[in-house]
């Protein structure tokens, strides 16, 4: 028995509610913030998605339920993945991974699991696009294999050359992210599949990025073996400040067999689930029951109401704003990372030229940024590219919108060049100043404790 | 917006793209519904799965959830923020996760929390991991895990660590308590064992020894792992004060503290470790700070910023963790306190108690350890559960767990819950439904006269 | 506390009440019960009433309402604010009402309009106070009320003006179209008659002659009074264009505009009117002006402000309104658009015409009017309406308003509401069964096979 | 048909939640200001209430249900008016009414009724107490009847010999407040109510302020013979930036067969309305269906949770807090207008002598608590007490909260003395800036036209 009761707080619900409420509106969202421009790929989940995936049955729905009473529940998510497959084309899709990186690792460790019926074991590394996002490293090393880094060409490409040298006996698979982070669309793609191919290795696709292309070229169709998608990202589930989020993962026929349970399955008119005793060669299962299935209901909700027209206009309205925000900042003087490459949903905008220049870091202007009310974007992300900032106006931004985010731009450039230290004490207008990093971590402070206050 | 771009048609921004590779229009996507059809779709199908009566737990449990909780949650400030990158920017979110961590460190008695893991089973996984880099002096990567923990928590864990060598070994259990036998460990006195994983309460409900197990494995230079329900703690002893010393790593699934069922997930993972680990403590962890004026704010700390940047090192690959079902449990810890979690807990308790009291009284039917337990306890049947359940469930009751495919060694055994939203009268009809169906499938005559059930 | 008042006890607070007066416990009164029992209660009463299949309109339509409307409507700021007497701490709900009667405006093509009152019925009768005003020239009070207006609304407006010596008096609908007879009217040419108030559609579904019932109005120097459906103004002709120069006064009940049925209310009452008769608008009006540096604000304004202050020549008594209704409305019809009202009112209309034309193949049941109409009907059936519906709605279906009670005349009519949540198959459902309660009851006899219904 | 497409915003489902949630976030409210006084009564209502009444059963059911599909809602109803009739002491309740002033009016139209029933017609006028609300003046002149002020004396309490020489024959009745606009509990109310009917007139209560004595006193036990009372003030149902409220009235025997209808009746254990042929003495029905059902509802719901010991401690907390309050102000040098009677739960600060000695007004003090975050309270009621403060903290405030007002009120009695253009020109950190009340009513703007933007 506990001895002493747990130091919770005591409020009353008038309390609870007032500080909590108080809470939320220190946050920037893409409800209130006045340009979110898609920092990690944030999206707004339509409320009749939200609501639908919550009706009362769903959530008093136990996840051990038997089939009998979950014929529409399980429909629901056979839909989802009948209708991830075809936006994919690829051959199997499972719902359970619970985010991009469980969907990374449930790729890899696919890949690995497809190698080893094969008794091919003398395959121990992967090869990862040296444009691409920290948490491969983790899942690759999870799965028990090293990590090669594949270069770039300065266009954005892949360096099929360099990619030549590399491949081999030694060669797992190669994972890319398509289009790229920096959001070029690999044009040599089909060469990329054939040469990793060519070697018994598989190919890889991280489909955060998938939304820029939705509609319009399919990872089974490039030759992609497996492909993670992140659904509250470029899939409209909402972003909860950091989550719940979902990863499935869809795979070509070589990878069938390997993936993770519980898949839903329709025979007859009768859907039911396929776990580990249906399909004994999966890697299993990820979570303890199928996932964040209220993720997976909004997503499905949302694909419905968006349908085949839906999906493609998402893309196009998504890179029509994209292309369209990268030209009028050219226009105002800033320098894209690719200059000639046409910008899918989201593009780099390199300030090197003004860090050198005007003694301001990129992280100081989206700190301003912040005080003009956008929600700026990351700035230590891609790796490769430093003093970046990327861009990702969502599809639901108007012209309005953008034109207001360059003329903030304009102006925060205006500032770093007449008054640079207005932009180094950036920002201004938020709850709090620029926040002191280095100490947080020095002198951790990760709990409260009645003597800290 | 074309015009600017210098294009004539959004098609043009897709010629990047080789055309053999276009998809056209994807038939076998269906077209798009409008928001009042959708939802005629999601009330039929959720009418489809009713919402029978609930006396399954397993790892997700019928709590009822007070209202304020997710209308505060679902505000758009949280429900639609991005990840918490842009500190300044983000202060509610992490404010809340700051007092999030606070909350569970003082509920499990540990010293720090980091801010969420998927659910559950990954964060066991997870904790696996972290006792596996914490105990350099161990070299074996054998970790004792006992057969009495969740059974997808074990396969989970065990899909997860897999790949690096990690060997998860099973402890059997005793066959009348339900629980760990100390005795047991007796065997692995002395040789290198990496980490103990000691559930509590564990699958049956059962309460292991936790003290004598903790201080074996002190003795013994093993880790120790404890998975709990956070629900339990509120008048369970901590983990942090197991034993002399407490637990080194604690972990679970925080669905009890404010998640509907909603099939499985979103719920959400927790880990907490003491503070001469936190630097291996994977997930995003907040900090308290300062900004350049000196005023109180708070940040992502430690690794969790690195994870996104850097290619090398990171030891876990999770980035999205479940952001929303945290704020959900934080308001309802903050709503409930200490004193209400516990009379929840009570209330649960007292409700299981009263199951088993009118249970055991029917022929054949009997409780199966003889240990004290919470929440949820094992009850063996004259007949086999199967065709019982099936009986239930057609009258809208869903009456436990068969047990019969993880622990076919129990026989006709079923795991029951009743929690607080259990009423005596549901608990009389389950009670005397159970009866009859026992005895249509040829168990014990019915003594009960049927009372226009 | 105490100390500082001065007193040993809250009761000692009392002492001003005699104690004579106290009342003691009240045991009459239950003791408290938690949110977990109440929501018990309340769920097992709402099972009780179920969700049948609704074919009833008469004033509260069963129409869909985006999930987007009432997340927003119910955010605390709008829900738990208090009345904007302090406008510059009410600028929310100030330019949300102020949006509200511009789109109200729009939609009756009237010069202003109020920011609500409490409903349909109650409008009216301010309505019918406020064309007394008005109307300086008539010295009758007398006020031509078709029997064609729905028959609570008679009542209501009825009991609320009745103690002011004015006199409702009823106007007839012709027995073949349903409509008043614009021919009807010469028997008052030239009568010294107040008002004329003018339901369209009316309480029948059917289209009223509104351009020459207006334009006689006007020539006999009675005030017009629109009594209207705001839904049906998105595709009919709006009261400010009726006849020559449109109507005086236009009032209805907001509930199509985003308030669910909830047994009646809360609903919403609107009052539009001519630029000239503002002055004599009831209820709260909000005015925009600016602040002392010229910014643009809301504020109440007129009158709305003095009711509350003075204690003479206020004529009407109105304070609270509907606000979270019209909250919830402007929300509605910003979403919709008049685009998105329009489809929605297409969608009923066309419903309706099918129900009647599936009905009026059954044999004996005919559509009773020959007009057009707008939303509903008037159905009549070869026995008693009453048993009919009385066995419909044993299997679930509402199938229409008895109007037996209020038009005798009519003989075994019912009033049928098709909205646009009704499918092809509940419409066959409802054809079905009515088809086969009326051979219960003696009518004509069953042609339908069952089929499994 | 419509000829133009009426002027609605045509927006996407995100700009209109962006739109509407930036509106939201301007307004103060309970669940956000800083310390909210009551203004206007308004208090928490708990999102349990909330939720519960908001089932998808009870918001789907159409006013027009049959009996059978509606016993579950008419058992929430009649059990709402039974604890109603219990805390009033009255002898029936009708629920009908849609706010407080519908109710006034109700109970002065019952009187009327009575009277008339007994011919006696002489009676043409009403005594209201001069301290009053103004909504009385339209609502007796409503009813036919003329209003004649009863004078209080300096101490609050109704001046007994005035009334004495007040009343005769021509009385219908007698309107108070209890406890009266200024808070204080009338001492002399039985021989008041031993006068009024004394000479046949009857006694009417405006039971706003019931809460001050909820289960301390009751109006049956005064001498009531109706009483109206305002759920969406003091009974915690939400205000909703100004409605939808609730008004039931309760009356004594002799008003019974007057109550409008409908009300809900018990026969056997079945629920039914009570309608006009049911009651035909009824003075009617006062809108189309049944009131705001959904408030009842919600009322229902908190004051199942509070039950018997939760509505006395509303009382007493609400009476301690503003006993406190008004101690506290009056040590920092503040006036009250009764200082030497208790406060109820709400009391009269008189800032006479500050507007004398130092030019600013209560107007610009309540503004300039708008600046510290305090939703200040109107300062145009009670009308009889000019530069005075109405002050009502709610039951919930805790002492803290009270502290912080004080000390908001000394800092701005400070700057008056010092500074007293700052307290002038308030507020200054709200959305706008002082509003100009004068213009907005001069050049009226009420709705939004193309040509003024
Ligand atoms: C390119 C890329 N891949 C993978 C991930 C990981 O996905 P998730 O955050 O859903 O786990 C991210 C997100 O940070 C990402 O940006
Ligand atoms: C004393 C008093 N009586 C009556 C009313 C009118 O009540 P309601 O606003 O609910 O119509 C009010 C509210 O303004 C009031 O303060």
């Amino acid at each position: 028995m506990r001895k002493t009761r747990a130091a919770l707080p005591e409020l009353s619900e008038l309390q609870t509610v007032q500080h909590f409420t108080r809470l939320s509106r220190k946050n920037f969202s893409v409800d209130t913030a006045l340009q979110p421009l898609g920092s990690c790929g944030t999206r707004y989940t339509p409320r009749g998605a939200d609501s639908l995936a919550m009706l009362p049955e769903f959530l008093a729905r136990h996840p051990e339920a038997p089939e009998g009473h979950s014929q529409g529940f399980l429909a629901c998510l056979y839909d989802l993945q009948e209708m991830l497959r075809v936006v994919t084309g690829m051959q199997g899709i499972s719902l359970t991974p619970a985010a991009g990186a469980q969907g990374e690792f449930a790729g890899v460790a696919m890949i690995k699991a497809y190698h080893a019926a094969r008794q091919e074991f003398e395959r121990d590394e992967m090869l990862v696009s040296a444009a691409d996002h920290g948490s491969k490293q983790a899942s690759v090393v999870m799965c028990g294999y090293k990590v090669r880094s594949i270069p770039t060409k300065p266009d954005g490409d892949i360096d099929l050359a360099s990619l030549k040298t590399m491949l081999g006996r030694r060669t797992a698979g190669v994972m890319l992210t398509i289009p790229s982070g920096l959001g070029v669309f690999d044009r040599g793609i089909e060469a990329v599949a054939a040469l990793v191919h060519g070697v018994g290795a598989l190919l890889h696709c991280d489909g955060v990025n998938l939304t820029a292309i939705l509609g319009k070229v399919r990872p089974g169709d490039m030759g992609f073996d497996v492909v993670h998608l992140d659904l509250h990202k470029g899939f409209f589930a909402p972003h909860g400040g950091g989550g719940p989020g979902a990863g499935p993962v869809g795979v070509s026929a070589s990878l069938l067999p390997y993936l993770p349970v519980p898949i839903v399955g329709l025979a007859g008119d009768r859907y039911s689930w396929l776990c580990e005793q249906e399909r004994p060669e999966s890697i299993g299962r990820l979570s303890a029951f199928a996932g964040n299935a209220g993720v997976l209901l909004r997503v499905y909700v949302n694909l419905l109401m968006l349908g085949r027209e839906g999906i493609t206009r998402v893309a196009e309205y998504a890179t029509l704003n994209a292309n369209y925000l990268l030209k009028e900042l050219m226009k105002a003087g800033f320098e894209a990372v690719h200059p000639d490459r046409r910008a899918t949903h989201e593009f780099g905008v390199t300030l090197r030229r003004q860090v050198r220049e005007l003694e301001v870091s990129s992280r100081d202007i989206s700190k301003r940024l912040l005080d003009y009310g956008v929600d700026a974007p990351a700035t230590w992300f891609p790796p490769i590219f430093p003093e970046c900032l990327l861009l990702k106006p969502a599809e639901t931004e108007n012209k309005e919108t953008l034109d207001r985010f360059v003329g903030a731009m304009k102006s925060i450039l205006k500032e770093a060049e007449t008054d640079p230290d207005l932009v180094k004490g950036a920002p201004y207008r938020l709850p709090v100043r620029r926040l002191d990093d280095v100490r947080a971590a020095r002198d951790l402070d990760l709990a409260w404790k009645p003597a800290n206050g | 917006m074309l015009g600017a771009i210098g294009v004539d048609s959004i098609e043009a921004l897709f010629d990047e793209i080789p055309d053999r590779l276009l998809c056209g229009t994807l038939e076998a996507m269906p077209t798009a519904v409008s928001e009042v059809d959708a939802s005629r779709l999601m009330s039929a199908r959720a009418r489809l799965d009713g919402v029978p009566t609930c006396f399954i737990g397993a790892g997700a449990y019928d709590h009822y959830v007070p209202a304020a909780v997710w209308q505060i949650a679902a505000r758009g400030e949280f429900y639609s923020a991005s990840a918490p990158c842009q500190a300044e920017a983000s202060q509610g979110t992490l404010q809340l996760l700051y007092e999030f961590q606070s909350m569970m460190a003082a509920l499990t008695a540990m010293d720090v929390s980091n801010a969420s893991l998927y659910d559950g089973a990954s964060a066991l996984a997870e904790a696996v991991l972290m006792a596996v880099r914490i105990n350099r002096k161990s070299k074996s990567r054998r970790v004792l895990v006992p057969k009495s923990l969740h059974p997808a928590y074990r396969r989970v864990a065990g899909n997860i660590v897999r790949n690096q060598g990690i060997v998860l070994e099973e402890l059997p259990y005793d066959p009348a308590g339900g629980h760990i036998d100390p005795v047991l460990l007796q065997q692995y006195d002395g040789l290198d064992i990496t980490a103990l994983v000691i559930p509590q309460p564990n699958f049956f409900g059962v309460l292991e020894e936790a003290d004598t197990l903790v201080e074996w494995a002190r003795v013994n230079g093993a880790v120790t792992v404890a998975v709990v329900n956070p629900l339990s703690l509120s008048v369970l002893s901590p983990p942090g004060e197991w034993g002399e010393r407490g637990v080194d790593i604690c972990c679970g699934d925080g669905q009890p503290l404010g998640a509907p069922l909603s099939s499985g997930g979103p719920y959400f993972g927790f880990l907490c470790c003491r503070q001469a680990f936190v630097r291996h403590l994977p997930g995003w962890i907040v900090g308290r700070t300062l900004d350049v004026d000196g005023k109180t704010g708070f940040t992502l700390t430690l690794h969790a910023r690195n994870r996104r940047t850097r290619r090398s090192g990171a030891a876990s690959n999770i980035c999205t963790n479940q952001g929303l079902m945290v704020t959900a449990a934080t308001i309802h810890m903050a709503l409930m306190g200490a004193e209400g979690l516990s009379r929840t807990a009570a209330s649960c308790h007292s409700n299981t108690l009263r199951l088993g009291e009118r249970l055991s009284m029917l022929p054949g039917v009997s409780i199966r350890f003889d240990r004290p337990v919470f929440h949820e306890q094992v009850v063996t049947l004259p007949v086999a559960a199967n065709g019982v359940l099936r009986t239930l469930a057609a009258h809208n009751v869903l009456g436990g767990l068969d047990l019969s495919r993880d622990y076919p060694e129990l026989g006709n055994a079923i795991l029951c819950c009743a929690t607080e939203r259990r009423t005596a009268e549901e608990i009389e009809i389950f009670t005397g439904r159970l009866e009859r169906a026992v005895a249509l499938q040829g168990g014990a005559p019915c003594r009960l006269q049927p009372k226009g059930w």
